[in-house]
């Protein structure tokens, strides 16, 4: 962890250009990335539910910018940028969102679960609020075991009225286990807003009663997230104390596509405001401008992440779809 | 009589009940201002205000036990769970608060309340979005069991809940919303809980199959009359009291019987109303009653795989034929 | 609810005679009955679980003095006490318990699952924390018609880490709901300490979070009791507002009767230095100090409710039992 | 070999499984300081220390999360329910993530955890304490699902549950632990999953029952073998996956069948078996199979009512007589 705060920094950005052209192009593929996912879902080739971070994306690159290859991070069903970002080949999350053989689960979880074993990406959970437990059961594994990885956890405003929040934030506290929980408040769960959901809308201080750090973070913000999130890890990293992070987001696109405009519960005008905080653009002018990345190079960037995504849609329209047989394997794992 | 979706069928029982009765009220997730996840409470908010229509946070089991507190007190809450899968989280609730209020109480405190909502297979949500929920409920003495095929069930079934003094589990389907029908405008029309509905009448074989399965037993049926196979059609309609009757009326008629079921098959409405009929027409069946169930495996996301997951058309006339050639009858 | 404060109080104690001696006679009664209770355990003739409240009686006899009639009360399997002062006739309870036809609820839901519907008395749950959103619902029905009444909810400390605590407490707090949320803390959950159970053992602090009124309270003492819960009666009833109360008292016995000691988790000498606090002495002690109660009130109250109990217990045994054909009424409401 | 309580070959179990493989630990509540509610976990605090026997604050659906997030990164939990009742509340997690995670995540995840506590009818416990659970788990694809009846069984599939790589279902009974029988006291004595057991051999009929009732069914079998009715018993002992062979082939030998089940009957584990043996063994059949099961009520509380709700012994014996009275082949 103190490696990667200790990275020579840019004047005024805090930072060297290789990070930020990663943070760039972390946020840059997952915008890409859905753009995509979006335009295959209109022509029906991918099914079901589709939920775009589009406008967020500097949570997930932030979060994980902080974090070692060997931590775990786990998610909801918005969790294509988590999943990118923390290592996973774009062809194969694509190929999973066709529900194609090559995809990371085989076809199998599409879009809602994503899993990535090799880059200890614990999915992909679509009962709003039930993965938070298993990611304080992943921390509790991580000191039983005496590691000194952490776990990070995303979710959404929308599990903070769940009971399982507080069961998983109270255990987590009790027993001090290495997880951040990020809560991306994102102002909406579908149709309802903070004020309607939460008698404390301050996501923030429901940490206080539990005892932990906790804070508000600017979640448009790519070095605000990637600096708290890295304050946090440290924590648990090495003294196994959680933290609860509300990262203040804002999704740019209706809950799924099923919601194309998402404009029934908030305003146009509302929507095209928090558009203007583009988390993308933001650093963009800011990297540029404190000249630790040049316009050619977030050309480049823009240019590779294109190809990358082009190449992921190939891939997956290439893949075949599981054969029958598939749907009567991974039901048990048969022993070795 | 009017021609409308099952989800108009539902909006209107709601309304109609509603307007009948002020201790009727409406409770759930984006049930208000977004006008329900699947629009089957449209316009509501508009003609009964946030007091009667009243969205709540993300909080399954805590909104579940604000309707069942509320009925015990006397109100007449409709529960919408935004899809049924969710009710796993209530499933406490329901079946140690809602189910056994009246019995531990002595019959001091019954629970007038309906937890609605869609449930079953549906288009490529994967397992845990796309599951046959009624199992979870219809073993549970205390709880009645509905699901409605039609529109005009959708209607008549929804309005008979909502007026029983008991816990009803009303489960319906994304697949159906769209479905059209005739729907009765009258607000008197009811269909009671526990009475099965013949579909199709026939005389070889009955099967009995219910919402999206019964669609299909259908088309199996038409199919299997130009090979001269006579299928008759129970659909039970409410699962939770079973009408036994019925159906064995049916089998002691055809002697042979298909059941049909979306999930899972092990120990499933199937294998209950197999057993029921074998129990009471064994002398009366020419071959076993033969289950066509969804497979003994969670809800596949990929499309190749989805369709093999749920019976098809296909499979249950397979599943008819089997029974008529049994026996050597044919 | 006015009423039931500007009675004319005694010198010193701030309260009247009559008053005095229904507070004592209630706490003596929830005591009596349920040493009566154990006994009868001992012989068989109560089966199942029996969960004594003795040494909490303060809170029961405290809380429901502050109630009208027409409020509501609910609570755990540990209700005997809320059950009977409630306004509960002791032989129906006692018959209950014995699982007789002239219980309360004919004898099918015994110690755990007391009912009285004359009596608002709304349950008994033996799930731990399920009651809580039922309570809340009861609220929002008042509030739904219009009524003023409110809602007294009992919980254990063991409740608070269970999620529907949280559920329930943001419901009534987002809502404006006419609920008293009682925490009885008697600093154990069965064998488990609250240190052991919660992150944060001051349990009123979750009403911070909630943004409701909320405070510790000495639950030996049944007039500091009555008082912090006659101004949140007052609060729900004018204005609906919810309040969390921390009533801190101590089981003297063990959770269970099948946990007699109650002595694996707790040292002796901490029961001892808990049972100088007994809050019937204490306030009897006090009451005949100020001179509201005599010697010979005290007695003739003790004398009453022995004779109360006895009279139960002669009940409950005379009283036959179900008949077979009644396992299969009540499990619905047939129509009228 | 030694002679030991159903709760000491639980608890032998338990220790044999954690010496052997330190990524085994024990989580819920009172399972530490308390040694259990039911003292299965008697003295394992003490071997081995807070790290391995984990007593939680009461949160099932937290704790239980956080078995299958220590799972799906390698260790193994055991998952003490205090009794199963309190599963509903951790129901969603068991059913959405321990269930279907390995098949969401394609074979990357799997999940192996115990979840084990007593469950079934108790003594005046009443309607929220005494339920027959299994019905909640067995339908659920991903599922393993035990009820092992003896000593030796229960010994033997907890060990086999607890190295299995999937979520296992484990559920014990309150009115078993005091039971005593002959235990192996190898540490590599395991009885595996999915076999049935046949407890006693006869040529009339075949009764499958398992836990109170198996015990409830040799005692009216004892009572008929007066009468001139040999009865073959089966114990499933594992219910999910169901050995359906040795229940098919021992009906083929006695050409009759009854299956008993504690719970309320309504598609339960009875429907299944008889449809189960209707579906292979029509032919072999001289009488349809009959069920013998639970009231369809909550459990009373009062003592009067509570011996009813269960099958007794004479219950039990009347329907195999029945059985083998039918078609008058006696
Ligand atoms: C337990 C549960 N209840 C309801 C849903 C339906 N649902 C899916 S997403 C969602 C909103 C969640 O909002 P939030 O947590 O804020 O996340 P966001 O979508 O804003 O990223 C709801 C209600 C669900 N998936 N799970
Ligand atoms: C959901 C649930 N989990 C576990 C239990 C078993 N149980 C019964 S009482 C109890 C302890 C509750 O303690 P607390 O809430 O502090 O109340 P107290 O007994 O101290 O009055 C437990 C664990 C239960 N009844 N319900
Ligand atoms: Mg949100
Ligand atoms: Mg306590």
């Amino acid at each position: 962890m103190a490696k990667t705060m200790t990275q020579k920094a840019a004047p005024g950005l805090g930072l060297d250009a290789d990070l930020a052209r990663k943070l760039l192009r972390d946020m840059i593929l997952i915008r890409r990335f859905e753009e995509k996912a979006a335009e295959a879902y209109a022509l029906g080739k991918i099914g079901g539910f589709l939920h775009l971070s589009i406008g967020e994306e500097a949570v997930a690159a932030g979060a994980t910018s902080a974090l070692r290859p060997d931590d775990y991070a786990i998610s909801t069903y918005r969790e294509h940028g988590h999943c990118l970002v923390k290592g996973s080949d774009p062809r194969r999350v694509m190929a999973e969102l066709f529900g194609r053989i090559d995809g990371l689960s085989k076809g199998k979880g599409g879009s809602m679960h994503l899993f990535d074993k090799e880059h200890n990406f614990l999915g992909g959970h679509a009962i709003v609020g039930a993965h938070l437990p298993l990611a304080a059961g992943v921390g509790f594994a991580i000191k039983y075991r005496g590691g000194d990885q952490v776990i990070v956890c995303y979710f959404g405003d929308g599990a903070v009225p769940e009971g399982e929040f507080h069961e998983a934030l109270n255990l987590a506290s009790l027993w001090k286990l290495p997880v951040v929980w990020i809560c991306e408040n994102n102002r909406y769960a579908m149709g309802t807003s903070l004020e309607r959901a939460l008698a404390q809308t301050e996501i923030y201080k429901f940490g206080q009663t539990y005892g932990i750090p906790c804070e508000p973070v600017d979640g448009m913000d790519v070095l605000v997230v990637r600096d708290a999130v890295a304050r946090a890890v440290d924590r648990a990293r090495h003294d196994k104390t959680p933290t609860l992070l509300e990262a203040r987001t804002y999704r740019f696109r209706g809950h799924s596509m099923r919601d194309p405009a998402g404009a029934v519960y908030r305003t146009k005008e509302e929507v095209e405001r928090e558009k203007l905080r583009d988390p993308i653009l933001l650093f963009r002018d800011r990297a540029l401008k404190a000249g630790v990345l040049s316009e050619d190079d977030a050309k480049k960037i823009e240019k590779d992440v294109n190809d990358l995504v082009d190449e992921a849609v190939a891939f997956a329209e290439a893949s075949p779809e599981p054969e029958p047989s598939e749907l009567f394997t991974d039901i048990f794992k048969e022993p070795a | 009589m009017a021609v409308m979706t099952y989800r108009e069928a539902l909006n209107l029982a709601l309304r109609e009940e509603m307007r009948r009765d002020p201790d009727v009220f409406v409770i759930g997730e984006e049930v208000g201002l977004y006008e329900g996840a699947y629009k089957v409470t449209q316009g509501l908010l508009k003609e009964f205000g946030p007091k009667r229509i009243v969205d709540t946070p993300i909080a399954e089991s805590g909104f579940t036990g604000v309707g069942i507190g509320a009925a015990m007190v006397g109100l007449r809450p409709v529960v919408e769970m935004m899809t049924f899968n969710f009710a796993l989280l209530a499933l406490d609730q329901i079946v140690n608060s809602a189910a056994k209020l009246n019995y531990m109480s002595g019959g001091q405190y019954n629970v007038p309340i309906v937890i609605r909502g869609p449930g079953g297979p549906a288009h490529q949500l994967a397992a845990q979005h796309s599951q046959s929920m009624e199992v979870y409920f219809y073993h549970v003495p205390g709880l009645k069991v509905v699901r409605p095929s039609t529109p005009m069930d959708a209607k008549g079934l929804l309005k008979s809940a909502i007026r029983d003094d008991n816990p009803v589990i009303f489960i319906e389907s994304e697949t159906l919303y769209n479905v059209k029908g005739e729907v009765s405008e009258d607000p008197d029309f009811l269909v009671p809980l526990g009475q099965a509905a013949v579909r199709r009448e026939g005389t070889d074989v009955t099967v009995i199959a219910y919402m999206g399965m019964m669609y299909r037993a259908m088309e199996a049926a038409e199919e299997l009359a130009k090979d001269g196979i006579s299928v008759e059609i129970v659909d039970p309609r409410t699962l939770q009291p079973l009408d036994t009757e019925t159906i064995i009326r049916s089998v002691r008629k055809t002697h042979r019987a298909v059941v049909v079921e979306a999930g899972a098959g092990f120990a499933g409405m199937g294998s209950e109303i197999a057993t029921e009929i074998t129990e009471e027409a064994f002398d009366d069946l020419d071959a076993p009653v033969a289950r066509v169930t969804g497979a003994q495996a969670p809800m596949p996301y990929a499309r190749s795989l989805e369709r093999l997951k749920t019976p098809t058309k296909e499979k249950i006339a397979d599943a008819i034929r089997q029974v008529c050639y049994a026996n050597g009858s044919r």
